[in-house]
């Protein structure tokens, strides 16, 4: 619809062929006053500083008994005490630098694979597209909890890492999906043809004419990667098949409930943990939301 | 008289600023004329194909007025607009490839459509039929989906859509420039035969194709940097140019049966100004090979000769 | 708003629905009559799959005790043998035993209770069952009369003995004595016919109901009359589930271990347990920290002395307990089995924790830190770091190993809790492949033989199944509870003796550390029934817990006692 | 459409290869001796149970034989429609146990997706009307969408049940009860119903919510929009359409959303005690039952390709397009 | 130089690759140096297909494309392909989609050094691209260092055109790259290409303007659903269409000097004689073509 001369923004020949500094300076423009991105990128950036900072200046271990039992947050248990006496908001940081540790970890296995195989497929076309298509779908359809939980109840040692490795396994195929249909879409513009008129390698093609174009899009797939490696972590954490000796918010909350944490009213147990991850999550969709309508020009309109 | 455009001044809002696109606009548009707008990306023509039946989120009507039938066209209110649309006032948009919905049968959206406007499908259904007769397609397609129709069966269904309450203005931007050649002369054709059938009062057709303009219009407006360069009847226009800008525009058209070994063709050098902060004078002064001290000032659109307005200093030379 | 009608229209189907439900749930409908049913829990841990009394360990809870009796009870607290199906018994001498059967008792298909069901039940040992032991030394069973059997021994176990008459359900010969092998061990016995004062109605995957047998024959020989019409028992959820259940009285006894339970008895008080104040639960085992001796240092009675000594118990109580249970006696032995205990002894040789004791002990016994890496190294030198296993999920018992592990850094030893899953860990034990782990295998019953057979048990095979995990070689010791077993149940000081004689033998030696008493756990809602056992004196003293071998401990009367609630 | 049903049944033939391929492999190729350490975890006391999972196994897993053979004998027992013997439920069969507790998760699973999606998409496109709409549906619609299920069921079931005291906590009926077709048996079990369904509804009608939300954005700046309101067509025309239209990517989403949803469904139901398939993940996992747990992941795949495949055919039913292209129309 | 024999193109189309689209069909046609060829044709008529083939972008199915003796889809290996876009290169259509919009214009120059010329130093590099920017009538200096939409589109199809000259270039296929330029621009841009060929360079000018065509080419070969309907000199073809598609099209091209009408009336009063075309069978594939005057051939007949 665009191959028509002085069709579109006719008014105003610098808001056609978007590009360079400045989309730079308006995507900034945009990104200042948009709410939903300083909302959630504010949170999430908190969230991590807690992550990362908080346990600098904990001395004690999140699982020791450090005090007494039982007692609401007060001004040296900032989240009160478990049960045991053990300090909640040390557990918090801990768990929450460790969540963070899984989303990204899970999230970003997740992530490379998902994009590989979008890129390639949308990418080279032909049959590598349909056998990876077939691949993705496969695995889409298969629900990736139970496999998770199948896979994991198998496991010896459960850590982190290992939990995180079969969360980036099972939890790729939409990304693939996306960035695929992404790809195919750039793959179609001129300039990826006259990359390849330059000589210039598929790979090459890929990573510095595919990927810079769609940046906005890959960091959005990334962090709803990332929200959900988070989700399913706790839930197997949840269900018990948490890293063995761990802290996570996940794990936190199993043992608040085992502890009957709710019955008993001790809410600063069992509050705090489903709260960090939801606010991590919710805040980085928010994020993402916002980041959308920074980077769509559609989406501002509303 | 059909419709009378009288100074008027649409903006464009932006991040940087307004974009003056259109800069003080006065034309009149005949009953039965088919007017051509010509010119090139960014001169304003699709503004004001706009302008005159829906201004989108990010056009401001600044000044001027919009007469239509003896009647002013609230364009500024869109509420107000309503009524006008579709009765009055009708689009065969550039994108009428997709204006239909995908998910509906044709039929079934023009009923609805119809319904929503006040209209009863059934008064004019007779009407319906023998329009899409006229132009080449069987009233079956009113049983299927957009999908399972070319793109000029689509073109034409939407032209007859948008011309079924016989409104005094049609607007036809860019409807023909996605097409083939051949289907393009066909679907042209169908428009002159609506208006010469009285379907539609008068049409102004945007076009980037002097060339197609010439085949369909009376009058033609050329336009440039947001505000009109000349106004004629065709044939002055291709015989007679008087602005410097049309002249070099119809001499950079190669024609067939031109080819490089008999006469090399010139563009016109250069670019148009952007309209966030347009130049003062003739807009086209940096292009002009004729400009001068003169056209520091803003040259008025003067009538050079019965219907032959230009707006140029030098249209006397 | 048009859009938003249907979740309106949902939302009140809903709330009707509910509303018709009420509270209560249960109401009308052909349900079980709340005020005339017991809801219970904490017993099962699976659905009810089996009624079969011979498959231990897999029939549904109460098939024994509620549907098959046994002869007699034991009463833990007078030490005492109570006659059930039996009449009376008699020891004409040491080899043999008569006992005789109530008149009157019919199974629940009409026919008689007679001698031939208890001969009939001793012989199906001679399948591959799990009594066949006692076949060991039972010589023969006999019926010498319509209701009187004789039981001639090979060699006089009187306790091992009765372990069995008090704890094995007689099933009757008319229908059993026909089975094979197979229909033995493998059939669910999905009709039971007992004698017993319940009779099974019905079961779900989470819930096996019992209805009461109004011709059981104890209303008329005990003149006890069991109050609930139906026993509905509610197949374990988790923690938090039962929890809430207890709160809104959907359970009227719980007999899970729930953690804050002690809170929930202070501030609501409805909800009661046999102690109105800390440890709130009795005793029902004891949680030992068994070493592995086939470890060097493990094997070093100091050493183990030493760590004895280092462990804070009474920050594992009021830890992960909150005070439900009891610090163990240095000797283990439970609180019914009090005249067995030797306290002159314990206030001698007894340990309690004392962590500078312990790095005494150490630094005599040579185990010092010379590498000043914080841990001790054994008297060679050798660096020493030990695993404290604990089965996975078991949370309290992972708390309290977390604490042991600090407890011992404190004093110079490396140990690191693991959590295995259950069946590794006991695979493991097993075949003694493991440093440091806690056990409670064996628990309350008729006499502390039990516990001394799981300590000193010889010879040690290469696979430890059932006793003396700790692999601890001690002829006499285990002499000592041979003679325990050998000794007639009623010479309690005969067997307080010999006891008194192990005791000084474990007390030096510790080869197992005792712990904690775990919790008979025992808590009820007054909402619908009342009249819980509890140390109040108005109140009845038997056990207010439903596992198996427990009604045999007499928690069948319990059933009896509860009173509803006007 | 012959052609695109047959493709579409390939694709979920290779995945329920895929599926029971991996079935087969993790045991095998998971570190440790599968055999030994499933029978030994199974503590399973029972000699004769013992020889019959010994027997079993040797069957399935023939570890002697080569990779192959195992592998067909495996597709074997399968087709028999022996997922082997449950070792926690010891004799049942596994498909027996399995049988007995999917109409509870149906039954929790199916009004959840359903209710959800339908009103989810209704509040998406309600949202997309305004601003203060959007700025208040969009936000709450994704914390909601952030929240684990499993803390949200907590949430309700304290706040509903052990607080408020207006639905039991725990089973799939009251303990007093037996299933019967009643009025009373009825309400029963809708009032145990409700709770998890809720805390499932509530989380899963978050993302629809927003999805819809996006999709209508677009819709409602698609061209066909533009030209009917160039056409002076009032909003709720335009509206009604591209909430239509957006629908339908909406049907393809629920597709990909299957497997998120069931994981919520397993995890609430282990809150609620749920008598579904999830509890029973859980008893398998706590009581290592690995025959259990390997034949709950084959129902729920089945179930998955069967939804996959009922969503499929509805799109195409649904959307012209597609059935167009299908029957191989013009253009 | 560039020869084209019986070279067929099949897409599979339809929801799931059921049918089957012979976007090129039989086509036979060659550039030589020096020598700007016309392709010209309505959508579908394969045209562009021809163009990527040419380009190597897309494999043909059937026949071969010879590009100086050598068959173009039987090139293999990365370095060969290089080795062949250092003689044959492309212009596209879109010039805003030509250019990656998040890098500045003058980097597809910067892509041309680091592929093919490593080794020259930077002020020689400036040197040449300097020369092929002179070359297309750009001022370096409005042109070097923007952003793709700082520059309009003719600027941008002359840099692309300049990037080409920058390699041993022999053969330049130009995929219809003005249809998107403004008629004030167009005409400038296709004026260079008339400067390429003089200077020995063989140009396939790809496009559905007919007056364009004609305006610069040497030779015409108008498409039809993938087969050459018409195939010969421009002038003959345009003078003396053969070809009833030919001459369809032409009565339709919009026309400066006489309207429709004019052409109607022309040719009902002087009907051009009837042709007798070649015809194949059905299912037969092929696209024979037969030559009615020297060097004027016409294919097919599609109904």
């Amino acid at each position: 619809m665009t191959d028509v001369p002085g069709t579109p923004g006719t008014a105003d020949p610098g808001t056609t062929g978007a590009g360079g500094e400045r989309r730079t300076s308006e995507t900034l423009y945009y990104a200042r006053r948009n709410p939903k991105l300083l909302i959630g990128a504010s949170i999430v950036l908190l969230l991590l500083g807690i992550g990362l900072i908080g346990p600098l200046f904990i001395d004690h271990g999140p699982n020791q008994y450090i005090g007494p039992q039982s007692t609401p947050p007060s001004g040296e248990y900032w989240l009160g005490t478990t049960s045991f006496g053990q300090d909640v908001w040390a557990q918090f940081v801990h768990g929450l630098r460790s969540t963070f540790l899984t989303g990204t970890l899970g999230g970003g296995i997740a992530f490379l694979i998902g994009t590989t195989v979008g890129f390639v497929a949308g990418y080279k076309g032909g049959i590598v597209d349909e056998i990876l298509n077939m691949l993705t779908n496969v695995v889409l359809v298969l629900p990736g909890m139970v496999v998770l939980i199948v896979a994991v109840a198998y496991l010896d040692v459960r850590g982190l890492v290992v939990q995180a490795l079969f969360i980036g396994l099972t939890s790729w195929p939409w990304a693939a999906r996306a960035v695929r249909s992404q790809t195919l879409s750039l793959a179609s513009r001129d300039y990826v043809d006259l990359a390849r008129l330059s000589g210039r390698r598929t790979w090459r093609i890929i990573t510095s004419e595919l990927a810079p174009n769609m940046s906005s899009y890959l960091v959005m797939s990334f962090i709803l990667l990332f929200g959900g490696a988070v989700l399913i972590a706790a839930g197997l954490d949840f269900i018990g098949l948490g890293p063995a000796g761990g802290v996570s918010l996940g794990l936190m909350l199993e043992s608040a409930v085992a502890w009957s944490a709710l019955q008993l009213g001790l809410w600063w147990w069992f509050i705090p943990p489903g709260a960090g991850i939801t606010l991590l999550v919710g805040s980085m969709y928010i994020l993402n939301v916002g980041l959308d309508e920074v980077f769509n020009p559609k989406l501002r309109e509303l | 008289m059909t419709l009378r455009v009288n100074d008027l001044k649409v903006h464009y809002r932006t991040l940087r600023g307004d974009v003056h696109a259109l800069d003080g606009v006065d034309f009149e548009l005949a009953d039965g004329e088919i007017m051509g707008l010509a010119g090139e990306s960014g001169c304003g023509k699709t503004t004001l194909g706009k302008s005159l039946i829906r201004l989108d989120g990010r056009m401001r009507h600044v000044g001027g007025t919009v007469e239509l039938d003896g009647e002013e066209l609230p364009i500024a209110d869109d509420r107000a607009m309503v009524p006008f649309r579709y009765h009055r006032v009708s689009l065969i948009p550039q994108y009428a490839m997709s204006a239909l919905n995908p998910t509906r049968k044709i039929g079934r959206m023009i009923d609805e459509l119809l319904r929503s406007r006040g209209v009863r499908p059934r008064k004019v259904a007779d009407e319906l039929r023998r329009r899409l007769e006229l132009v080449g397609l069987e009233p079956d397609v009113l049983g299927r989906y957009p999908i399972e129709l070319s793109g000029g069966m689509k073109q034409r269904v939407v032209m007859v859509m948008s011309t079924l309450l016989d409104p005094s203005l049609l607007i036809a931007d860019e409807a023909t420039s996605a097409l083939d050649v051949s289907t393009q002369r066909s679907v042209v054709e169908s428009l002159v035969g609506f208006r010469d059938r009285g379907y539609v009062k008068s049409m102004i057709f945007v076009t980037h194709d002097i060339s197609l303009v010439h085949q369909m219009a009376d009058t033609v407006m050329v336009m440039y940097a947001g505000r009109i360069a000349e106004k004629a009847s065709t044939r002055t226009i291709i015989e007679a140019p008087r602005h410097p800008y049309t002249r070099m525009l119809i001499g950079a058209l190669p024609e067939v049966g031109t080819t490089t070994s008999d006469t090399r063709l010139e563009g016109i050098p250069g670019t148009p100004p952007g309209l966030l902060d347009p130049p003062v004078g003739c807009r086209f002064r940096a292009r002009c090979p004729l400009a001068s001290e003169e056209c520091l000032r803003t040259p008025p659109l003067t009538e050079v000769a019965p219907g032959h307005r230009v707006a140029c200093w030098k249209t006397g030379a | 708003m048009r859009s938003l009608r249907l979740p309106a229209v949902l939302t009140a189907v809903v709330l009707v629905a509910t509303a018709c439900t009420g509270e209560s749930g249960a109401g009308g409908s052909g349900g079980y009559p709340r005020n005339e049913t017991l809801y219970t829990t904490g017993t099962a841990w699976g659905p009810p799959t089996n009624w079969n009394p011979i498959m231990e360990g897999n029939y549904a809870v109460g098939t024994v005790g509620l549907v098959y009796e046994p002869l007699f009870l034991f009463d833990p607290e007078e030490n005492d043998y109570t006659p059930w199906l039996a009449e009376s018994d008699e020891w004409p001498d040491e080899n043999t035993h008569v006992i005789t059967l109530r008149e009157g008792i019919e199974w629940t298909d009409g026919e008689p209770l007679v001698a031939e069901d208890v001969v009939t039940t001793l012989e199906l040992g001679h399948f591959d069952i799990h009594y066949s032991n006692i076949w060991d030394f039972v010589e023969s069973a006999e019926a010498t009369g319509e209701r009187e059997v004789t039981v001639t021994f090979s060699e006089p176990r009187p306790q091992e003995w009765m372990n069995w008459v008090a704890n094995r359900a007689i099933v009757p010969e008319h229908l059993w004595a026909d089975k094979d092998q197979a229909q033995v061990n493998d059939d669910p016995n999905a009709d039971p016919v007992g004698t017993g004062p319940y009779v099974y109605e019905n079961h779900a995957d989470d819930r096996m109901v019992w209805r009461r047998n109004d011709d059981w024959w104890g209303t008329e020989a005990l003149g006890l009359e069991m109050s609930a019409t139906y026993i509905v028992d509610i197949v374990n959820a988790s923690n938090e589930v039962t929890m809430n259940m207890l709160g809104n009285h959907e359970v009227d006894m719980s007999n899970n271990f729930l953690p804050g339970i002690d809170q929930v008895i202070e501030r609501d008080e409805t909800i009661t347990s046999y102690y109105e104040e800390p440890p709130y639960m009795r005793s029902a085992n004891t949680a030992w920290l068994i070493p592995n001796h086939e470890h060097e240092a493990l094997g070093d009675p100091e050493f183990r002395r030493a760590l004895a000594h280092a462990i804070d118990i009474d920050q594992i109580i009021s830890g992960p307990y909150t005070n439900l249970v009891e610090a163990a006696d240095p000797t283990g032995l439970l609180q019914p089995w009090d005249d067995y205990i030797d306290h002159e002894l314990v206030a001698e040789e007894g340990f309690s924790y004392d962590a500078d004791e312990a790095v005494r002990i150490l630094e005599d016994a040579g185990y010092v830190d010379e590498d000043g890496d914080g841990y001790v190294e054994t008297p060679d030198g050798e660096p020493l770091s030990l695993e404290l296993a604990v089965p996975s999920g078991w949370t309290d018992w992972m708390e309290a190993a977390n604490i042991i592990a600090g407890n011992a850094e404190e004093v110079g030893i490396d140990v690191t809790p693991a959590f295995p899953e259950q069946d590794l860990l006991i695979e493991n034990f097993r075949r003694a492949e493991f440093d440091l782990m806690i056990n409670n295998d064996r628990g309350l019953s008729n006499t502390p033989w039990t516990y001394y057979d799981f300590i000193f048990q010889l010879p040690i095979r290469d696979e430890q199944i059932t006793a003396n995990y700790a692999r601890y070689e001690n002829e006499e010791a285990w002499e000592l509870t041979e003679r325990l077993a050998a000794t007639p149940t009623d010479d309690i000081e005969g067997a307080a003796e010999i006891t008194s004689q192990i005791q000084e033998i474990f007390l030096a030696d510790l080869p197992v550390i005792p712990l904690w008493y775990n919790g008979l756990w025992s808590q009820s809602s007054n909402r619908v029934w009342t009249n819980w056992p509890s140390e109040d004196p108005d109140t009845p003293d038997s056990y207010a817990t439903m596992w198996n071998n427990l009604y045999q401990l007499g928690a069948i009367y319990t059933l009896a006692e509860i009173e509803p609630v006007e | 459409m012959w052609r695109y049903i047959g493709r579409k049944l390939g694709i979920y033939g290779i995945t329920f290869v895929v599926a029971v391929t991996i079935n087969w492999m993790i045991p095998r190729f998971m570190p440790g001796d599968p055999v030994r350490s499933m029978l030994s975890r199974a503590s399973v006391s029972d000699p004769e149970a013992l020889e019959r999972m010994t027997a079993y196994y040797n069957e399935v897993f023939g570890l002697d034989t080569p990779l192959h053979q195992q592998y067909f004998a495996f597709w074997a027992g399968l087709f028999r429609g022996d997922l082997g013997v449950s070792v926690w439920l010891y004799p049942e069969p596994v498909v027996d146990i399995i049988l007995r507790h999917v109409p509870f998760t149906l039954g929790l699973l199916l009004p959840a997706i359903i209710l959800s999606w339908i009103i989810g998409n209704r509040l998406g496109a309600f949202a997309a009307r305004s601003k203060v709409l959007d700025n208040t549906v969009l936000p709450i619609g994704y914390i909601l969408t952030a929240t684990p299920y499993m803390w949200l069921a907590l949430l309700l079931a304290w706040a509903l049940g052990v607080v408020g005291g207006f639905f039991p906590t725990a089973g799939g009926y009251s303990f007093a009860l037996t299933p019967s077709w009643t009025w009373g048996f009825f309400t029963n079990l809708v009032s145990h119903w409700f709770l998890p369904f809720l805390s499932m509804f509530v989380v899963a009608l978050g993302g629809w919510a927003i999805g819809m939300r996006n999709m209508i954005i677009y819709e409602l700046e698609a061209d066909y929009s533009n030209y009917l309101q160039a056409l002076g067509a009032p909003r709720r025309l335009i509206r009604r359409y591209a909430f239509r239209n957006a629908m339908l990517p909406q049907i393809t989403g629920l597709a990909v959303q299957l497997g998120t949803i069931i994981a919520g469904a397993l995890l609430t139901e282990v809150v609620f005690n749920y008598p579904g398939l999830g509890t029973l993940i859980l008893n398998s996992l706590n009581n290592n039952d690995f025959f259990l747990l390997q034949g709950i992941f084959l129902f729920v795949v089945v179930g998955v390709l069967i939804a996959n495949f009922i969503i499929d055919i509805v799109y195409v039913l649904v959307d012209p397009r597609t059935r167009v292209r299908m029957t191989g129309g013009a253009s | 130089m560039l020869e084209l024999s019986h070279v067929h193109k099949v897409y599979r189309v339809g929801a799931f690759g059921g049918g089957r689209l012979r976007a090129v069909r039989d086509v036979d046609l060659t550039v030589e140096p020096g020598q700007v060829v016309s392709l010209i044709g309505e959508s579908g008529s394969g045209k562009s297909t021809i163009g990527k083939m040419v380009l190597g972008l897309t494999r043909a199915d059937e026949g071969r494309i010879l590009f100086e003796g050598r068959d173009v889809s039987r090139i293999r290996g990365f370095a060969a392909r290089k080795e062949y876009y250092r003689h044959v290169q492309g212009v596209f259509q879109d010039p805003f989609s030509s250019f990656n919009p998040i890098f500045k214009a003058d980097r597809v120059f910067e892509m041309i050094r680091s592929s093919y010329f490593p080794k020259v130093s930077d002020a020689d590099w400036r040197e040449r691209v300097l020369d092929a920017v002179g070359t297309v009538r750009l001022d370096p200096g409005n042109v070097l260092d923007k952003y793709p939409h700082q520059l309009s589109g003719g600027q941008l199809q002359r840099l692309l055109i300049a990037r080409a000259l920058l390699l041993d270039i022999r053969l330049l296929v130009a995929d219809e790259i003005i249809s998107m330029l403004d008629a004030s621009t167009r005409i400038d841009v296709l004026n260079l290409l008339v400067d390429l060929k003089e200077r020995g360079l063989g140009v396939l000018f790809v496009t559905h303007d007919l007056s364009l065509g004609n305006y610069v080419s040497d030779r015409t070969v108008i498409l039809r659903k993938g087969a050459v309907a018409e195939m010969g000199p421009t002038r003959r073809v345009f003078e003396n269409p053969l070809h009833p598609y030919s001459r369809h099209l032409l009565s339709c091209v919009p026309r400066m000097d006489r309207t429709w009408a004019e052409v109607d009336a022309e040719r009902a009063a002087h009907p051009p004689p009837e042709i007798d075309l070649p015809t194949v069978a059905e299912g037969d594939f092929s696209a024979p073509l037969v030559e009615v005057e020297e060097g004027h051939f016409v294919g097919i007949d599609q109904g």
